[in-house]
């Protein structure tokens, strides 16, 4: 099982890159994964709990209780600045 | 046509787009309208270029729902919903939105609520370009 | 070039009334525009056509007031205003404010509170023409 | 002496003219004024004492405590319905 993941704005630069292949172990919650990330990708572990990101699955914002299956594409979305 | 609400890279039109929205209906009474454009200066920077980012998909789901709930929330005919992508240059349109209702506080109200709630829920991110280099600039840090 | 404020019986362009104002500075980040439009209906009657007449020189005088007292009391870089006058069909654009500031939430009050005054202020009248007859309108009686 | 009458909107109707030449008995004030109106037009005394018209001299709103001089443009101005 593998989900996409996706780094937008400062976060491609941190992680010096926009997109990664991660390998999940079966169905895990976003909590799981966030944990998982952090191990993997240091760099995102402080603004992971600090709350400086926000996570959204297959294009919408999700929470640590959401699910995650194979195949879902799980974006790291900065604060936005749009407007 | 172009639709109500988009992302796109090109410039756009204000006649044109508060055009398409006050003809939506003959009750319309008062269109507001906001628009944002770049600024040469960003917490006394002097900015260079800006460039914006965008999730495409979600970004203009997110437009889409801001449209729907301005129509379920405010007492409005009809709402438009555009913002560019891209390099611009100092000066260039950003953003506008567009609010037609039968009267005009309503008007004001859904387009004032509409531009503070995508700079919150929208995945549209801003890189500017100064003497010093380049930001991701963190409104909301 | 036509002045910032204005009486007119031409139509206006939206995009020009536009750019003039938001291009006096670059320190522009956003333009707030109202737009009053001639609604089909008033009061639950239908309309055909609308009129409207002013007082020459004292309207010009009480509008230039209006964006002067504007400028002097919100954060704004420029305001322009237009009113049209004499014979207007359904959806013709009727008045048209424009305010530019650094940031949208003074550009927001600041054209909010241009209209409110100009309804208060500025001595212009509006007749209805309905299938009853023609009748000038007291919005506050 | 006299002052220039202006009528507006409705006022033109109920008057059935939009001006009018009033002689005046020399400088008086706006209360004076209204007051040889009210007798010459009796279909404005109504809106008059109700305030329901505004009067300007030479294009600027005008209280009560305001002399009336030769020459002045004085209106009537019925509540305002523009934007």
């Amino acid at each position: 099982m593998a989900v996409k993941l996706k780094f937008f704005a400062m976060l491609k630069g941190l992680i010096g890159r926009e997109e990664a292949e991660l390998e999940i172990p079966g169905e895990i919650s976003m909590a799981e994964l966030k944990t998982i990330i952090k191990r993997e990708y240091p760099v995102l572990a402080d603004l992971i709990d600090k709350r400086g990101v926000l996570v959204s699955v297959n294009q919408e914002f999700a929470g640590n209780e959401m699910t995650i299956k194979d195949g879902d594409e799980v974006a790291f979305l900065p604060p936005f600045s749009g407007g | 046509m172009a639709g109500l609400v988009r992302i796109q890279s090109e410039d756009f039109s204000v006649e044109e787009e508060v055009k398409r929205i006050k003809t939506v209906s003959k009750e319309v009474g008062g269109v507001v309208s906001f628009l944002g454009t770049a600024r040469n200066i960003s917490k006394g920077e002097k900015i260079v270029s800006l460039e914006f980012e965008h999730y495409p998909v979600m970004a203009e789901k997110k437009l889409d729902e801001i449209r729907k709930r301005a129509l379920d929330n405010f007492n409005i005919i009809e709402m438009g919903i555009v913002h560019r992508v891209g390099r611009l240059d100092i000066g260039e349109n950003i953003v506008l939105i567009v609010a037609a209702a039968r009267h005009r506080n309503d008007a004001f109200m859904a387009c004032e609520w509409a531009i503070a709630e995508l700079k919150r829920v929208v995945p549209i991110w801003k890189k500017e370009t100064t003497g010093k280099g380049e930001v991701w600039v963190e409104e909301h840090p």
